[in-house]
């Protein structure tokens, strides 16, 4: 059967991208921020995962106003990077997982999750900044990630965004859906963007380190009371954009001590102010 | 009672909800456009006649040619949407942000290496 | 405060919407379906609502295989009638209801139902069949739909399509949205589709009277037990396609009775064999 | 254990699940291209270059071409899709419905207008 062997929680940051694009990871400005994914990347090589169930937002990309899905799963066999304004990022194409996306899209709706089902679609740098982060950078056309991706977006941009615990709540739905796979797959489960950023009006540039590392904290040990934050609270103390977290949540619930196994073990954490607008968290557990 | 709308008085900050995105609809579908790269074309070479194929408001138009980034979310506009204009214009997300800030860029970009904006700021 | 004043249940056969668009209503086999449809109109006339709430399912018209959406609530101005295939039919565009449709969505999101908010789609005969059954017929151009109408598409057509059981509760949500909306709306809100018809394969014309009988009986009075049939059911009792019948218990489930009110009032109840593949239902009930 | 299937076992039907689905994406991509008028022009003008114009397997464009609706869906159609092309046709849902049964034409009406297939139809 298949099974869910890590979590891994990351900030997505566009910047960060754009610095690995453009040749300036070695700047004094961003050598703090790759050399705190110099861990992930041996430790990616060391757990190649056979498939990642990357949870991300997409930003106005593949999704203008005129469809705005909560929770959308990709079920198609490849996505290409996005051009968001200053064109594709020089990655390679993302390769899908079809047939444990259907897996998962089946369970998850019959376990009550409003899925919708996407077949074509772009992926932005919600996406790709992580598995740049995670696999190093990779030749557009030479390269290729190292294994197959199945694309979760959920829907940060209109509110109301789901809540933390209906985010938790699935994350654990998934890890049920991940189990009843009869292949033997080592899956990753991967919690993206955040974390304290505010991009707009007069309060962009909010940062919380405080609050970004109590949410660390409750992440290793105690996941249910992360849950428990209210939309408002991420506002608040996290910035506007700060809300990406609770997709960090549906990583978090998909791991087995939700479902009573024992706490995960951390092999990573790391966090940096700033990468442009943003505080930059890491974090990876192992079942 | 109408639905409880709690983000309403957080300082400088304006959620993008339903209204705002009935408001800015337009707005929002004008950025979109500039995903492909022969629309920034068109858009770089004259943008008022471009502008004037969407039916945005005047106030929409004039705060887009303005790049007044504050005025476009008070007019509907959502950050993510926006953005794709500073693209079009080879800006980055960092001097967007801070071109809402009242800041220069590098008292913005100095108060984001020292830690970023304090998260009490604007609370009484 | 808007309430919902009444609940309408009926079929949405395509072969209808071909009859009353070729001036077929009088022919000998569309008159006895079209009679069932008198009383209806009147009192549409004598209870007009200020908006409906239209839950039908797109039938692979605004969304393809590209984009799967659940469940899908339409935020728009308005929609324009599809074309199908065979070219558009020929009624009023739609007039939707965008304050109360995002105050619903916003609602139901936050009460744990993930929602696709969509500001652009055609509407196919799922929608205007309805309509023109309950409204009688309008000029395309200088008629008029009494009210604005909120569509609210349903995946029916990829399985995994969601339990009997998810669209009672999501009808209950969407009553608690309804009633929480400040203005004094009155809103009908009406479950569309089946009855028992199958459109495919050797089995093709299954038509299950004793089923649809019964399922209109326990929607009267006893709608819980009919939300807990599970989808193979419907499928082995109703057809494949009368599958289309939990959209029924969205309708349903935004009744008083369902929150501990009286029984709802039955207006009307009407059923016919055949329009076309399908067993056509319709029932009228007022809180 | 894989997830319960348990509508494999309903004689006569096909229930379009995500394996079919993916089977048939661009038999029903096809299909939904023809919702536009000057596509169902373009098809009914020459049907195999139309074809040949998706990512099709050539059985799903044989099937296509000799209207066997049974074989579209055995290889991943979905009848609503499906339905497009007899709409193109000028057919009616109930003559495409009756074109999978066996029955002529007038048989499957009749049959319809008798109160339909009896739900025990093809059961043990
Ligand atoms: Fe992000
Ligand atoms: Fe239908």
């Amino acid at each position: 059967m298949a099974r869910i062997t890590a979590s891994v929680y990351t900030s997505h940051v566009p910047a960060i991208g754009a610095a690995l694009d453009l040749g300036k990871t070695h700047e004094p400005y961003w050598q703090p921020v790759f050399k705190g994914y110099e861990y992930s990347k041996q430790w990616m090589k060391e757990n190649k995962p056979d498939v990642i169930f990357l949870v991300y937002n997409d930003h106005a990309t593949a999704f203008s106003l005129d469809i705005i899905p909560t929770f959308a799963i990709g079920t198609a066999a490849e996505y290409q990077p996005a051009d968001e304004g200053w064109g594709p990022r020089p990655v390679p194409k993302v390769i899908g997982h079809p047939e444990l996306a259907s897996h998962i899209a089946q369970s998850v709706i019959q376990q009550d999750f409003d899925l919708t089902i996407v077949n074509k679609m772009d992926v932005d740098h919600g996406l790709t900044v992580p598995l740049s982060l995670m696999c190093g950078e990779q030749d557009p056309v030479k390269g290729a990630w190292p294994c197959p991706v199945i694309p979760f977006a959920v829907n940060v941009v209109q509110y109301p965004v789901p809540s933390g615990r209906r985010c938790f709540n699935l994350g654990q739905a998934i890890r049920k859906a991940v189990e009843s796979y009869d292949e033997d797959l080592k899956v990753h489960i991967w919690g993206t963007g955040g974390m304290s950023h505010q991009l707009q009006g007069p309060r962009a540039g909010l940062i919380n380190k405080d609050f970004d590392n109590r949410f660390l904290d409750l992440l290793e040990t105690n996941p249910a009371a992360a849950a428990d934050i209210p939309h408002i609270d991420y506002v608040r103390e996290a910035g506007s954009e700060g809300i990406e977290l609770v997709m960090w949540l549906i990583a978090r619930g998909a791991m087995a001590d939700v479902a009573g196994g024992p706490l995960p073990k951390v092999k990573h954490r790391f966090f940096h102010v700033p990468a442009s607008n943003t505080a930059v968290g890491h974090l990876i557990l192992e079942n | 009672m109408a639905l409880d709308k709690p983000y309403k008085d957080v300082p400088g900050t304006t959620i993008f909800d339903a209204d705002q995105s009935r408001k800015g609809y337009w707005l929002n579908q004008f950025c979109m456009s500039l995903m492909k790269a022969e629309n920034r074309e068109r858009f770089k070479k004259d943008e008022r006649a471009y502008l004037d194929e969407w039916a945005m408001s005047e106030e929409q138009k004039q705060a887009v040619l303005a790049r007044d980034l504050n005025r476009c979310i008070a007019l509907g506009g959502n950050i993510y949407f926006l953005a794709k204009i500073g693209a079009t214009d080879g800006k980055s997300f960092q001097q967007m942000a801070g071109s809402m800030t009242g800041m220069s860029e590098e008292e913005y970009r100095n108060m984001m290496i020292n830690g970023g904006r304090d998260p009490k700021w604007g609370r009484s």
